[in-house]
């Protein structure tokens, strides 16, 4: 498959271009922020976006989705980085899409899917426990209680947690914290019993929520996929996540780069336009290179996802890892080029340096993929 | 004994009688600093009469004259002054731009008239300073400056506007770099003047930074005036008219000296490997993050280098050796090492540092500490400017 | 039967008769390329015998037009050729400088006749030809070459040096960039020549490269001469006089393009992680040398973003998008990663690989390789060159 | 004590780049390689180097030594450095000085030191086995044998080991290789039966030696320190050339740059000096920045190793790494900004790309002492 967007999605980008830009700018988020909105999202405009198929951009069209594929999903998450648009796009388009789509049963594809693709339901995923991510790493106990599992534990980091009506949930119904048997992946009504969510305020201006699970009840029928066998399934999910990071952070990291290439022609200083200098000219023909490449690693991440998906998860860390890398350097890049400017909160630039290093670090850093690469290539 | 020891006697002794207990913690935060001025609220009364006790002495400003409100000390006798100080963990009694700045440049360039009336006040905490240099064009390039300064027979009238002044609003007085000639090239025409602040032509506001509230503020100057002679005999103008580009020099490279100086702190606290090791946690004795560790790894061999950098440069000052362009290299590669090295502690934090708000983090205090390590490397000159300085005046390389 | 798979399947079995079996065992290694040329002493009949055959269908040169030596193959077509001859592991009947280089120019710029004349006796290979571009004092100005060319009525006089002419002592004819109006600015005023090197004035010099041996020579013209006209029609300048540059510059991005497009053989072989496994070992399943394995991380991880987005360079000329400028990228990335990547390996061979002579190393053989790469950032254009190539025509930053 | 030479080191290095410079340029080197010299160093030279007491430049007066200290030494590596003087400095006075000082019963010093000291006698010192370092990595054996021991393995990397008169080598009397405990160093005579030993000529036109040692017979007064803790000692000793050769490496770094700052002065192109080029000068001023940064590390491991010898481990490997990646870039540099002609083996600047890689991967590259601190400090 050619490393190129064919027609239709290329259309689906100029559109999610121009809508994004309309309703979605970078000051959108700053009123979320400076209103200090409850959702930090804009409900109506979600709802515009699930009018417009961004909502199931995933999902079949049987159940109601516009069924556009990873690489459509990628395209409208690189356009939301552009923009940095506040939205719950990554949470329920993505990470419970993907999940519900691959890991459902029938019964729970139809009282799911159809939700989502509406714009109806929002979803979260709850995965980490500590600062760093790792989902070996998960010590929340599932323990076997009647027909069902009671869940206790503490998760955090989960995007969106504050306004989910569902939550998928990994938790250990066997074996110990560090091994990858013995995950089972659990969907959870967000107002169930013993649940206690924290809304965290991050520093992209984003939400994310500290969720404690005191033995919350759960059916078999709540369980998503195989008792104890969720690693597998779960990486695949959050593969499809990772792409979608890197997707967002590959836009918010071309944009960033324009905004100061622009500055460059623009700002003159010592009787001549800064971008002249040829310290600048390299440092910026450089990161231009790099996000060359990110970009290409995004691309085949997302087509890889739709073409071959259980085999996605080392392409699925480059792009993770490159895109992270590479959208850090770009934000540090634009406010050093910018000067004071860029250090004023006024000024937009500020904003994508906090956004990237919190996508960076969502779903493992360049250091962790880095790590994983390695490994699953055995040195 | 010698002089000295009995200096040092005589010091440990006042200070242990002097130093009020509350003031005897070390509290060197920015929340304990007495800044001074008009509108200085002390935070005690110890705070006060501390204050108070150490400018009777000349010891809020121990090496000025003491005809200047001064300590009059020499060098090594403020070297042993400090070390006592340190010793009963005294607080510094008052800080501000006044002191680390007005001063050195009045010392070096001012008349005695000048020095008279305005060192005085600074060294007894009266008067708060802040400084006026930067515009919103200038940047980088200083010399660019357009704030316009006219001749009105007895008084000059001042228009235009400057950023980044640091406690504008909270201070006093400002020192202004002006242009008092406009038909000038660049670097003439430009003079270093004395504004009293209590006007309607000055007003101030605030700049809030990415990483949140900040000292800085922008300053509008709309009409705003300053008398030819604050005194009889006291200009306002500081050095010669329209050579305020060597007083703005000077305190440039003094301001830069004291940046990279200051790099001391830079691994103050814990080192970023007990950090990661604690927050993160071992796995066969190494951290459980292994390209996290290699960056660390890497970067403690870089800062433990600069460290010692900093060491030998002040070790070859005293022996009378050393580059004096070396203070471009150190603000350089100090503050580029500081953005790296709080990028590895977000690194280590994780996700549990990303929280802008709440009692976890304290509102995030890591994160801004992060975002605002950023301007490191623009303030105070930019790395780009250093790195030109370090080729032009080191490497001797030829201009483009 | 599409036409072009009735091709693939005459050519198949025409290459299955026609190719000598000792010509099949896909040896690519540069002591197995047969050059051509006067002085060419074939490896062995079958060489010989293989060159032949493929000349005479114009197989050496598949793309080139019928009439001047070529197979008068469709883009589809050669592509399906280089495809079977891979799939039966031929080896190239034919590679030159003549071939990349000097061919292409002349079907862009060169007259019918001078097609005629020069290209039938490149695609057979009997002449072979080196390239006079770089001066000892231009580097990447080339544009303030100096070699000077005069008019000398019925001949031109050369007299001037050229360097890094690879193989130029052992190549028949050079095409040369040489200097015909002294007066005119930089650009201008250069003529693209081609010359015999079978005369007096001319000489050759083999350059010493710090990886040993190199195919590089420095190339002196001392009042060589070549006649206006090598036969009736067929000038010695290719394009029009004072108009060199143009040529020059198609062939400096055909070049950066066949080196970039080379990226694919980057990482050929097996991947340095691998390599490094082996060589030096695990320890709980992970490299032994931690920060080294760390350093291969993140190189594999560059390098297989590189690998992909040459891929997608590719799929972008195909689909008729993409910047032409991005070869300079490829070029810039490629060859800086490839230093990078031969510093790792040297890394991973250790002392092993430091070895300069006898047979466990082959001779220094990585070692040499490592240092061999040192230049890929500077032939070709510099590293330098192709980001301000990136700056000016991508980026579109202004001129300094 | 203050980070700056005394006044007496400053002599020393002055008179010894006055000495280097006429007698031991670049040139002689190229020389010694041209003519494939068997000793591949001058004897003449380093007689002249002893009489001025360079040999002896660590060993006490008491035994004929200048007693300069490691400050003294590195001095003088340094210079060695910046003109690639190829001589036994680091093998003879350095390591085997170092080690025979340190470790060596009264006899053994009476009948070793003046004669290092006078340069009648050439040291090797025989760690490493395989391709990386790794003193605990040690597998060659030394088996009881009677009074004494029997020593069988192979050495490798044994710098100067073709002309060594004496040989100090560690090998495993107890314990298992990657154990520190159980090394004993020997002191062997080159010329002892079972010793094969082949001189490989290696990138930097420097020599050394793979040894094969096959039931080479020792007593116990060839033992050097203690049998079985030999580790910490040799530790001592090879801190000691880590010191030495970041030394070495600070100074080719210091002359290679200044070779290319010249050029960028001289070299024109494009109508100006490149060295007016902002990019370069950039590149050029933050090179100087990593220089400083290299010379300061080295002095204060110099500093260290004579004022607590034993405590040097952690600066001696901040010295090692930090000048190795230094000098490294500077010969990278210093290529790349040349040009074409940094390419040619006419030009000096490639015999420091092929010292600096040979210098750095002795005892230690960077990656080997970055991880070795990383343990010291416990993470």
């Amino acid at each position: 498959m050619p490393l190129v967007l064919t027609e239709e999605q290329e259309m689906l980008r100029e559109s999610a271009h121009g809508f994004l830009e309309q309703k979605a700018p970078v000051s959108a988020l700053r009123k979320l922020r400076d209103t200090n909105d409850p959702d930090g999202f804009d409900r109506g405009l979600w709802k515009e976006m699930a009018e417009m198929g961004w909502a199931g951009i995933l999902i079949d069209e049987e159940h109601g989705g516009a069924d556009f594929g990873f690489v459509g999903a990628g395209v409208l998450a690189e356009e939301m980085g552009r923009t940095l648009t506040a939205s719950p796009f990554l949470s329920t388009s993505i990470l419970a899409a993907t999940a519900l789509k691959k890991l459902g049963s029938d019964p729970q594809k139809q009282a799911t899917l159809p939700k989502i693709a509406a714009g109806e339901a929002l979803y979260a995923l709850a995965v980490d426990e500590t600062r760093k991510h790792g989902p070996a790493k998960t010590a929340m106990k599932a323990e076997k209680h009647g027909n069902g599992f009671k869940l206790s534990g503490d998760k955090t980091f989960v995007a969106d947690g504050h306004v989910a009506d569902k939550i998928i949930v990994a938790a250990r119904s066997a074996g110990a914290p560090g091994e990858q048997d013995g995950l089972t992946l659990f969907l959870i009504d967000a107002k169930s019993k013993g649940i206690e969510i924290e809304r965290t305020q991050m520093v992209d201006s984003r939400n994310a929520a500290r969720i404690k699970f005191d033995g919350v009840e759960a059916t078999g029928d709540d369980v998503l996929g195989e008792v104890d066998g969720g690693y597998m399934a779960l990486e695949g999910v959050l593969n499809a996540g990772r792409a979608g990071l890197a997707a967002e952070m590959s836009g918010s990291a071309q944009q960033a780069f324009g905004m100061t290439v622009n500055y460059l022609k623009e700002r003159k200083q010592f009787g001549t336009e800064i971008g002249s200098f040829q310290a600048l000219q390299h440092r910026a023909a450089h990161l231009y290179s790099e996000i060359e490449l990110a970009k290409s690693a995004v691309l085949k991440a997302l087509q890889d996802l739709d073409a071959h998906y259980g085999m996605a998860g080392p392409i699925c860390s480059l792009a993770k890892a490159k895109a992270g890398e590479v959208a850090k350097l770009a934000s540090q890049e634009a406010v050093q080029m910018h000067g004071g400017i860029g250090m004023t909160d006024e000024y937009d630039i500020g904003f994508y340096m906090k956004r990237i290093r919190v996508a960076q670090e969502m779903f493992g850093d360049a250091a962790f993929h880095a790590d994983r690469l390695a490994q699953m290539r055995g040195y | 004994m010698s002089d000295l020891e009995t200096f040092r006697a005589e010091a440990r002794a006042w200070l242990e009688e002097n130093c009020p207990r509350e003031m005897r913690d070390g509290a060197g935060g920015e929340e304990n600093i007495c800044w001074g001025g008009k509108r200085w609220q002390f935070q005690s009364e110890a705070q006060k009469t501390w204050l108070n006790r150490m400018a009777e002495k000349g010891w809020t400003v121990p090496a000025w004259p003491k005809e200047y409100g001064g300590g009059g000390l020499s060098k090594e006798e403020v070297k042993v002054l400090k070390e006592e100080m340190r010793k009963l963990k005294c607080r510094s009694p008052l800080e501000s731009f006044g002191i680390w700045m007005l001063g050195p440049a009045l010392l070096k360039y001012g008349t005695h008239e000048q020095k008279l009336h305005f060192l005085p006040p600074i060294a007894r905490g009266e008067i708060r300073w802040c400084q006026g240099y930067s515009e919103p064009n200038a940047g980088s390039d200083l010399a660019s400056l357009q704030c316009k300064c006219e001749d009105k027979g007895d008084h000059w009238l001042i228009n235009g506007q400057k950023i980044w002044t640091s406690y504008a609003d909270e201070s006093d007085w400002i020192f202004v770099l002006v242009r008092t000639d406009p038909k000038a090239t660049k670097h003439t025409g430009i003079s270093f003047i004395l504004v009293d602040m209590d006007q309607k032509g000055v007003s101030t506001k605030p700049i809030k930074l990415i990483s949140g509230k900040s000292p800085f503020c922008e300053t509008f100057f709309d009409d705003a005036t300053t008398p030819k002679e604050h005194a009889p005999g006291v200009s306002a103008i500081v050095g010669e008219m329209n050579k305020g580009w060597d007083v703005a020099k000077y305190l440039l490279t003094h301001e830069r000296e004291m940046i990279s100086a200051g790099g001391g702190g830079l691994l103050g606290g814990r080192g970023m490997g007990e950090v990661a090791a604690n927050d993160i946690g071992l796995e066969n004795g190494k951290l459980s993050d292994p390209l996290l560790r290699a960056k660390i790894a890497q970067a403690e061999i870089d800062g433990w280098a600069f460290l010692l950098t900093l060491e030998r440069m002040k070790d070859e000052a005293k022996a009378g050796q050393g580059v004096g362009a070396n203070s471009s290299m150190l603000k350089y590669y100090g503050t580029e090492f500081n953005k790296r090295r709080f990028e590895i502690l977000m690194d280590i934090g994780g996700s549990d540092e990303l929280e802008w708000e709440g009692q976890r983090t304290k509102d995030g205090k890591l994160a801004r500490g992060w975002l605002r390590t950023k301007a490191n490397s623009i303030e105070g000159g930019t790395s780009e400017v250093q790195l030109n300085v370090i080729a032009k005046r080191i490497l001797e390389l030829p201009g483009a």
